[in-house]
């Protein structure tokens, strides 16, 4: 036998563990999720004074294509497509984050609630949720937001968030169910907490990130709604979005007229932000799931230069050199 | 007459905790056919459980996974309530105790330790919340903020957890097994109570680490006089940490005593199945007796009489018909001060005549 | 060794690529015999499930097999490398050749098919020209052979105990009659009296099928009660190998030794049981030289500098029982025992 | 109880609360039939013709709340839905009859298809994860935030013309009538392309990202690692394993989300004029015709709970666990 | 092959309409059925008489009545009943039908659409004789027009109000040949008691939407059609400039902004005339209704022209209002008003705002509105465009909860009919209260009220030209109404298979599918060449 001298005598100490939110940004979906969505909302912020029109000002170019005084053109009346849908991002994003606050705060406080507590109350509330989670939604939105007589922003925000709570209170409800019998919980019981306290401190901390995920998908379906009724033309009348946007769009049978810079923009800003909550979603999903984590590399160099994919049930061989020839 | 085994209250060993006749039934759905009958369906999970915990000596529950063990524990911690039987802490019966006030005055004297390091902290807080939370709660916490660091401190120290600045902001994940272990442990010290009871605190845990829990506990029952239930599968370690044991068998005590007695001599067939059954380096694998056959009982529908009767190669008639009461083991040397030896089986019976029991011993014989 | 089935040779396996990789297993150097019941053992994170999992290939990403080969010798014919084999091949060499047995028996089954149907996919997958009686039947005297009798074919997982799962695993895992046969901590979740029930079964069939096992636990008790031979990991390294009889009575490496003194014993006098100080170490952050010596009672100073090699130990250190009972196959690696360098 | 019996309760629970929320709703909206008739008319209608209409529709009696309940569930045990405003007095039974079959042939099938193809594909993408496979996840996020009538309306508009072979509305070629016959069912498949395309656009999508994102779950269980242990093969491991047991969330959460897609669908209707039960709502609604409404919104929450229930059942043969014997 | 597919595209007239898809359902009498919202009950059934509303100082072109005599001041009718025409079942049609009709609509006021007060109803021979309460004057065409039904099939019908009338039976010279809920298709009848049209077979097309009806048009499978069309010229005509046409002659009804004459500052008269000084009437027309659809309306007294020439004041008769701010501001300053800066004040001092309500989604209003609003900006008002949805609208101006609001008003055979609506004090609630239908803007002025009662009950024409002429001075005076626009009966025509359609110069008949003169229209159509 050889001795051989180690190899490996020293070896660097090890990165500090990284803090959990920093794996969240790192997440490079999340990053970019994030990156789009504080574009818009920067957007909805400064909006209204950086457009070079207001939205609703008639000017003399009546349905003119994208150029540079225009910037997405103009519409039938010579109004500038780019400040429309500028200043439309404000109402998109108030609809999309109200509703997501209300439809969340509903969720936790039906979901948890109900997990937590047995008994006949938590049955009801579970019934509820399903009940709301069965009937249809946008048919529902539509009968309701036709029979508000006033619908501004804020009106179909809340409608928003009054109807689509469900979802999430089914999910805490079942994360909750699972918690309760956590032995932490039973600890916390058995240390002698109070049971308001074991709700908010003990089991709410650890659905953040469902109750996260939970608000941007909300946000999401809040923001299509939103969208979708006013472009159907039962939405809110006053303020400019992009669902409002496309409405004038359709009803002035803009692409019949071959005014395709009219529908484009609107439409590629929701499939963004839409695209921007869903990387968000994966981020937070992947964060709460390890095991969705795409990231890192699944491919890799074998030693005789081939690259091999990493797949369960097949680990990759990636050198076959036995390093110690001669034992 | 059977003899009831009242532990002789000698010296340092007062009774500060006690059970009688605790049982706890889990009601079941009913399902298919049943639901037009009006038969309760109960899983039986605890049956007329009768113990005391002393200050200042640890109390092993040993027995089979799902005898009711960790249902025992939490019916002491009163995380249950009881379906029937008393439970007595300095010989005042606590009942209720499920409600806010009285639940927190009981826990401050009785806490428990969970089965699982692993599980029994929550992920989301840090050592100093759990510690913070436990202290404070039984107003431990001082009046000053460096006095509750002084406290917390002290804690730390108490289960080695030195020195307590590097544990004290760290999170569960950041901790081993045997380090939360440590701090589910400091908790419950933190409400400075009577009486511990530790759910199986090492079966998670590796050897070398369980060692260190182990040892921990006795040197706090040691120093601090702790009343401590130790529940465990693993006799081996009942017998190296326990004053006294006790083997359950579906939900039954089937045999207490001293630990070396119980462990060394064991009377009940349960629990001679059990230590024939523990991994033993030290005994050639020729030497093995044919013990275990069959599975466990439903607690749904135990067997009636003795529950181990299906199973126990001695059963006689009786066994099928009555369940055996608390028979005293006489111990072979005349050790007065420890607690008697016992086993709940008809082998033990001396109300019966010696000439029955020959008889119903004639099947042993036969085997 | 000409009645090696499976030997394994520096073999090393990472998670992770490049500088963050952790290297779970390192340089381990093995031999199964025809045969033998071999344990392995370690503390928790040593490798051992790494390990099992890498000669196989089983481990999911990021886990890759670093270097090594893993060879394995068929009856009466030439040794194969598992580790160049391609995936027909590798599928073909699996379970016929090796099973395993995981860890959870409730995980290892699908809990959406019938047990009878998991018995029979592994029959037809290596066995297409196998008719579905005949494929029964075998599942059938599967379970008999493993104390189940043969109305449960028809169960699905969850309608099983959990003893009688792991049993149903090891069944399937005789199905092909393979020679060897791993199992990672197939007993850890049961209680005594139902893990001595199966053990018993698995060392009567070893008997009557003549395979080998590669038996993984930490429970020390356990493993010297029914293996032949025991490998102790730590750190991703064997650190010591040697018949269960001798490492029991006479462990080499100091952490052999502590793991020992950490297990109370049910019978005989009572022993001290002195446990080992400090804790596991971190995969990421290795202690430089033997792994151990921060924990190590007789550390010197040249443990903290060179890796120790693994090999038979060169002095018959006083004290211990050498003399003809020192056997060639009792390996260690260990500064205080170092290896016998009849090549220098 | 068993877990069906819990089901079944819960159906009939929803069912009253569906039929409750029906009732309630027009009777808090605003404005009536009759008004909104003359003012969809613009004029083109006089304004003495109201008094004529109020008598017509019957809206000129009055009933307290609680009678006005009990009188409608049980004209909806007699299967009376009521006659519709817009099409008075054609009965609201006979409206949706002439939507249903459209709805379900158009959104049913594509619904149930985009599930089918959306679970395959992401099977596929889950299972080869890390390889090119991986590139359609970001393509099919994008798609599937774009809403339903956009990419409609863009296909419209990029696909049908005079000269092309997709037509831009209806179901059928106009002078049609419906027919057995190898030319209307030539003309209805022609029709159905576009919206059938987009709806199977939109809404696989979703189902690729779950079902892709349960297979990288599953496929880490140790039952997958048994599975390859055990040298079967790699469809069978990713078909009889993986995907297996990958779907059982798959199948509820469509069943859950079918009242979404029901919405979502409602709109490639509208954009598409296709004469469904989605159309046929948007106009109830515009002409606050309650009965109608009533009848196309109960038509969709029952097939919602049929849908739910009919997947339930799936689930329960798919997954062994939730079936329980005695 | 099916029945409905007709490979030969010769004879058959393709007329569309955006109203959605039909259930079937051929009540000519309700105006929700689809032969009412698609228009070919006009060819099912016929009229007394057929009025041209584009020309409403015609005398009507007799139908199923040859003639008609009234008598007792409009009190009663005396028709003469046309012989030789037959019900589609081959009956003849009698002066029993006619009666039969007039008591249906008699014992059921829910299929008496117009209200039409029938009082005594008698048959004898070929004459029918219809008594009433009050004077029908501006009653005569609702009668005339009223379609005729036959007495065998509808006496045995228990109710007429809520039957589908599954196979229709009139006199017009078409039949029901196949109903879809997309198509319905008429089929030309063997004998009529005219000359039988050349269209042989006439298919109605409901289209989902505008959108929809707009490509049916562009792409020629509609020949026929009444749809608003943004930028008609690119979407539409262009697409076939030698045959693609539409021709939209102005009604006697009107499109304008209605005030709320009870909200200060709109109770000021002066106020509202300068607003009506400074709208642009143009850039509605061509904007907002794209060129077309609803004619301008630029007489000061708010009546269409030319249908409504021959009613105009002599003192009228060449007042246009065009743009004029400096006359608005005159106006207005004379009324104490004030400017500051370019914020207009009124008298009291307080800033003068204007809010506008329309329904959310109806764009063209939508459009006028933003018009107006720029427009009245030029005098200092801010004005607000306010967009509930259409029930909340409706109920706004219903209880008076508004300040201003685009509307319309009735329409009829003379300008009668608009200021009624406007101006008639009998409809006046206060504000709060609803129930009403006109006089939205809450306007009273009792004078008018006597005029418009004069005018409908006046005994010989002179008296009724005088009401009418002091009429348009009150309202010229008072402006209720900013009047905009004109009610159209236009419609969209392809003349690449089908000619005669009416036009410009040849204005027989408005073109509007839905409206009576629809069956006109076919009657007049022959095949291009
Ligand atoms: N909440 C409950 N509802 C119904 N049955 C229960 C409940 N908790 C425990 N049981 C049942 O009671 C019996 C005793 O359970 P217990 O947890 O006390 O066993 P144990 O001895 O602690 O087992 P282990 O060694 O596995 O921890 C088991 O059969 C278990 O299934
Ligand atoms: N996916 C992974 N990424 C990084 N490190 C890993 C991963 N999986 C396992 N490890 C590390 O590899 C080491 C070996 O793990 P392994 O599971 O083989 O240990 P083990 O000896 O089987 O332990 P146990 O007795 O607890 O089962 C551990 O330290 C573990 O933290
Ligand atoms: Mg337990
Ligand atoms: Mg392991
Ligand atoms: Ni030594």
């Amino acid at each position: 036998m050889t001795v051989v001298p180690s190899t490996a005598a020293t070896t660097p100490v090890a990165a500090p563990v990284k803090r959990r939110r920093l794996r969240f940004v790192a997440n490079p979906k999340a990053t970019i999720g994030l990156a789009v969505l504080g574009f818009f909302a920067l957007l909805a912020i400064i909006g209204p004074w950086i457009v070079p029109y207001d939205p609703s000002e008639r000017g003399n170019d009546l349905l003119h294509g994208p150029s540079g005084e225009h910037w997405f053109g103009t519409t039938h009346l010579g109004q500038d497509i780019f400040s429309q849908v500028v200043v439309g991002t404000r109402s998109v994003m108030v609809v999309g984050f109200i509703a997501g606050v209300v439809a969340t705060i509903l969720s936790i406080l039906v979901g948890v609630t109900s997990g937590y507590l047995a008994g006949a109350g938590s049955e009801l509330l579970s019934a509820l949720s399903n009940v709301f989670l069965v009937l249809p939604a946008l048919p529902l939105m539509i009968i309701i937001t036709s029979t508000l007589p006033e619908t501004s922003t804020l009106t179909i925000a809340l409608v928003i968030g009054l109807t689509s709570w469900a979802w999430g209170a089914r999910v805490l409800r079942a994360q909750t169910l699972s918690l309760r019998g956590r032995d932490y919980i039973e600890a916390a019981r058995a240390t002698g907490e109070k049971t308001w306290r074991i709700i908010l401190f003990e089991i709410m901390p650890n659905l953040t990130a469902v109750i996260a995920s939970g608000f941007v998908g909300t946000v999401i379906f809040a923001v299509t709604l939103e969208i979708t009724l006013a472009f159907i033309g039962v939405g809110a009348g006053g303020d400019w979005n992009w669902g409002t946007v496309l409405y004038w769009a359709q009803s002035q049978q803009a692409l019949a007229q071959g005014a395709w810079w009219w529908f484009v923009p609107a439409g590629l800003a929701i499939a963004l932000l839409g695209t921007a909550l869903s990387l968000v979603n994966f981020g937070i999903d992947e964060f709460v799931s390890p095991r969705l984590r795409g990231g890192g590399k699944t491919n890799v160099k074998t030693a005789d230069g081939r690259t091999v994919r990493m797949r369960v049930g097949f680990t990759p061989v990636l050198g076959n050199s036995n390093g110690r020839e001669g034992s | 007459m059977t003899t009831s085994t009242a532990p002789s209250a000698s010296g340092t060993t007062d009774v500060v905790l006690e059970a009688d006749g605790l049982t706890k039934h889990f009601p079941v759905r009913k399902r298919g056919r049943e639901l037009l009958s009006r038969k309760v369906r109960a899983v039986r999970a605890v049956e007329d459980v009768t113990l005391r915990l002393h200050r200042g000596r640890v109390t092993a529950l040993v027995g089979e996974s799902g005898s009711g063990k960790s249902t025992v524990a939490r019916l002491l911690a009163q995380l249950y309530p009881q379906t029937g039987g008393t439970i007595k802490l300095h010989g005042e019966a606590v009942s209720d105790a499920a409600s806010g006030k009285r639940f927190r005055a009981y826990s401050k004297r009785v806490q428990m330790i969970f089965q699982d390091p692993f599980a029994s902290l929550n992920p989301v807080h840090t050592v100093r919340y759990h510690l913070t939370r436990a202290l404070k709660i039984h107003g431990n916490a001082g009046k000053s903020a460096t006095e509750q660091e002084a406290a917390l401190t002290h804690l730390l120290t108490r289960v080695q957890l030195t020195p307590p600045e590097r544990y004290i902001d760290k999170f569960p994940h950041e901790l081993s097994g045997g380090q939360r272990q440590r701090v589910a442990i400091a908790r419950a010290l933190g409400a400075d109570p009577e009486v511990l009871l530790a759910d199986e605190p090492v079966s998670m845990l590796d050897v070398s680490i369980r060692l260190g829990v182990l040892n921990l506990l006795k040197d706090l029952k040691e120093r601090l006089h702790l009343a401590i239930l130790y529940i465990t599968h693993d006799i081996a370690s009942a017998r190296y940490f326990a004053d006294e044991t006790y083997v359950m068998y579906a939900g039954r005590v089937v045999e207490g005593g001293e630990s070396e007695a119980v462990t060394q001599r064991p009377a009940h067939p349960y629990t001679q199945l059990l230590i024939e059954s523990a991994p033993d380096p030290d005994r050639p694998a020729a030497q093995e007796k044919d013990g275990g056959t069959g599975e466990p009982p439903s607690l749904i529908n135990p067997p009636e009489g003795c529950r181990f009767n299906p199973r126990c190669p001695y059963a006689m008639k009786v066994c099928a018909e009555k369940v055996p009461p608390r028979f005293a083991i006489p111990a072979d040397s005349g050790d007065g001060d420890s607690t008697a030896h016992f086993a709940a089986c008809w082998l033990y019976g001396d109300g019966l005549s010696e000439a029955d029991k020959a008889k119903l011993r004639e099947p042993e014989e036969a085997l | 060794m000409t009645d090696a089935v499976l030997e394994i040779r520096g073999l090393n396996v990472d998670y992770g690529l490049g500088d963050e990789a952790v290297h779970a297993v390192r340089d381990v150097d093995l031999t199964l015999h025809r045969g033998e019941v071999l344990g392995l053992a370690g503390e928790s994170g040593s490798g051992k499930s790494t390990l099992a999992y890498g000669l196989t290939r089983l481990l999911p990403p990021p886990g890759v097999i670093a270097s090594g080969e893993v060879l394995y010798h068929p009856d009466g014919g030439d040794p194969v490398d598992v580790l160049r084999m391609t995936l027909p091949e590798l599928r073909r060499f699996r379970w016929a050749e090796t099973a395993i047995v995981f860890q959870g028996a409730m995980n290892s089954l699908n809990p959406v098919h019938r047990i009878s149907s998991q018995l029979t996919d592994v029959i037809k997958a290596h066995d297409p020209r196998s008719t579905p009686a005949s494929r029964l039947a075998r599942a059938r005297e599967l379970l008999r052979l493993v104390g189940i009798s043969a109305d449960r074919l028809d169960s699905y997982p969850h309608q099983l105990s959990g003893g009688m799962r792991q049993r149903v695993m090891i069944g399937m895992a005789l199905a092909l009659e393979p020679k060897v046969v791993i199992m990672d901590e197939p007993t850890t979740a049961l209680d005594v009296v139902v893990q001595r029930q199966i053990l018993r079964q698995l060392v009567e069939l070893r008997e009557r099928l003549g395979f080998s096992v590669v038996f993984i636990t930490h429970d020390l008790s356990l493993l010297v009660e029914f293996s032949d031979r025991i490998a102790i990991m730590y750190g991703g390294r064997i650190v010591e190998e040697a018949a269960s009889a001798d490492l029991y009575r006479d462990p080499l490496h100091p952490y052999s030794h502590g793991l020992l003194n950490s297990f109370p014993a049910l019978r005989g006098p009572k022993r001290e049981l002195t446990g080992i100080p400090g804790s596991p170490p971190d995969l990421r952050a290795m202690p430089s030289g033997c792994a151990f010596h921060p924990r190590c009672p007789h550390a010197m100073e040249r443990c903290g500098v060179e890796v120790p090699v693994l090999g038979t130990p060169g002095d018959v250190h006083p004290g211990h029982d050498a003399g003809e009972n020192a056997p060639a196959d009792r390996t260690v690696a260990c500064w205080l025992h170092p290896v016998h360098d009849d090549g220098l | 109880m068993s877990y069906l019996l819990k089901r079944i309760a819960f159906y009939l629970f929803t069912a009253w609360a569906a039929v409750t929320i029906n009732f309630l709703i027009p009777r808090a909206i605003p404005g009536d039939p009759v008004q909104a008739l003359i003012t969809r008319s613009r004029g083109q209608m006089t304004s003495e013709a109201v008094q004529s209409l109020y008598v017509l529709f019957g809206l000129d009696k009055d009933a307290s709340l609680v009678e006005q309940y009990f009188s409608y569930l049980g004209q909806l045990f007699r299967g009376d839905l009521g006659l519709s405003f817009t099409h008075f007095p054609t009965p609201v039974s006979e409206v949706l009859g002439d939507g249903l079959p459209w709805t379900l042939g158009l959104v049913g099938i594509t619904t149930v298809l985009g599930f089918l193809i959306g679970t395959a594909l992401g099977t596929g993408i889950g299972w080869k994860r890390g390889s090119w496979a991986d590139a359609l996840i970001p393509v099919t996020t994008f798609v599937s935030s774009i809403p339903y009538f956009w990419l409609g309306l863009i296909a419209i508009a990029l696909l049908t013309g005079p000269d092309s072979f997709f037509p831009a509305s209806g179901a059928y070629d106009n002078g049609l009538v419906p027919n057995p016959d190898p030319q209307f069912i030539g003309s209805v498949l022609r029709h159905g392309i576009l919206p059938a395309f987009t709806i199977l656009i939109s809404s696989m999508a979703g189902w690729i990202l779950s079902m892709r994102n349960m297979m990288v779950t599953v496929a880490s269980e140790d039952y997958v690692t048994v599975a390859h242990a055990k040298g079967l093969s790699d469809r069978r491991v990713m078909l009889g394993y993986a995907a297996r047991n990958a779907l059982l969330p798959n199948v509820s959460g469509f069943a859950l989300s079918l009242g979404f897609i029901v919405g979502g669908t409602l709109l490639v209707e509208i954009v598409f004029s296709y004469p469904g039960l989605g159309l046929q709502l948007f106009q109830a609604v515009g002409a606050k015709d309650y009965p109608l409404m009533q009848g196309v919104f109960l038509i969709i929450t029952l097939s919602v709970l049929l849908a739910n229930f009919l997947a339930d059942v799936a689930y329960l043969a798919l997954d062994p666990r939730t079936r329980r014997e005695g | 092959t099916n029945p409905g597919a007709n490979s030969d595209t010769g004879g058959v007239l393709n007329v569309g309409m955006p109203n959605g898809p039909q259930t079937e359902n051929n009540n000519p009498f309700l105006n929700t059925s689809a032969a009412s919202s698609l228009g070919y009950r006009r060819l099912l059934f016929e009229p007394l008489a057929m009025v041209n509303e584009t020309k409403p100082a015609e005398k009507p072109k007799p139908w199923l009545a040859t003639e008609w005599e009234w008598a007792d001041n409009f009190h009663k009718l005396s028709l003469t009943i046309r012989d030789g025409a037959t019900w589609s079942d081959g009956k003849p049609l009698t002066a029993e039908d006619v009666a039969f009709t007039f008591e249906l609509l008699q014992k059921n006021p829910g299929l008496n659409v117009d209200s039409v007060p029938y009082e005594t109803i008698s048959a004898s021979g070929n004459k029918v004789d219809v008594g009433f309460p009050r004077s029908q004057f501006v009653n005569q065409k609702k009668i005339l027009e009223q379609l005729i039904v036959p007495k065998h099939i509808w006496s045995t019908i228990a109710n007429p109000s809520t039957d589908t009338i599954k196979t229709p039976v009139g006199s017009g010279p078409y039949t029901l040949k196949s109903f879809t809920s997309q198509t319905v298709t008429l089929a030309v009848r063997d004998s009529y008691w005219q000359e039988l049209p050349k269209v042989k077979e006439v298919r109605y097309t409901s289209y989902s939407d505008n959108n929809a009806q707009t490509t049916a048009l562009a792409t020629g499978a509609s020949e026929w059609s009444f749809v608003f069309i943004p930028n008609y010229e690119a979407v539409y005509t262009s697409k076939d400039p030698e045959h693609y046409k539409l021709y939209f002659p102005p009604v006697l009804g009107i499109h304008g902004l209605w005030f709320n004459t009870k909200v200060a500052p709109w109770d000021n008269a002066a106020l509202r005339r300068a607003v009506n000084m400074v709208i642009n009437r143009d850039d509605i027309f061509m904007q907002g209704e794209a060129g077309y659809f609803y004619p301008k309306v630029d007489n000061i007294t708010g009546i269409p022209t030319p249908a409504g020439d021959s009613y105009i004041a002599p003192e009228f008769k060449s007042k246009i209002v065009t743009v004029d701010v400096e006359a608005a501001k005159k106006e207005l300053t004379a009324a104490g008003f004030t400017f500051e800066g370019d914020k207009l004040k009124d008298p009291s001092g307080k800033p003068v705002t204007l809010k506008m309500t329309v329904p959310s989604g109806w764009s063209d209003y939508v459009t006028n509105l933003e018009i107006i609003k720029d427009n009245v900006s030029k005098i200092g008002i801010e004005a607000t465009v306010d967009l509930p949805n259409a029930d909340a609208w409706s109920k706004a101006l219903d209880t008076g909860d508004f300040e201003a609001a685009l509307h319309w008003t009735n329409n009829g055979p003379t300008p009668y009919d608009i200021y009624e609506n406007i101006m008639n004090g009998a409809l006046f609630k206060p504000i709060g209260e609803g129930g009403i239908n006109g006089n939205y803007g809450r306007y009273e002025n009792a004078e008018a009220t006597t005029l418009l009662n004069e005018y409908a009950n006046a005994a010989d024409d002179a008296a009724r030209t005088a009401a009418m002429h002091k009429l348009q001075q009150i309202f010229v005076k008072d402006m209720p109404v900013a009047i905009t626009s004109a009610a159209n009966a236009g419609g969209q025509y392809s003349t690449k298979n089908w000619v005669g359609w009416p036009d410009e110069s040849n204005q027989y008949a408005p073109l509007q599918p839905t409206l009576e003169n629809a069956l006109d229209v076919v009657l007049h159509l022959k095949p291009a060449a």
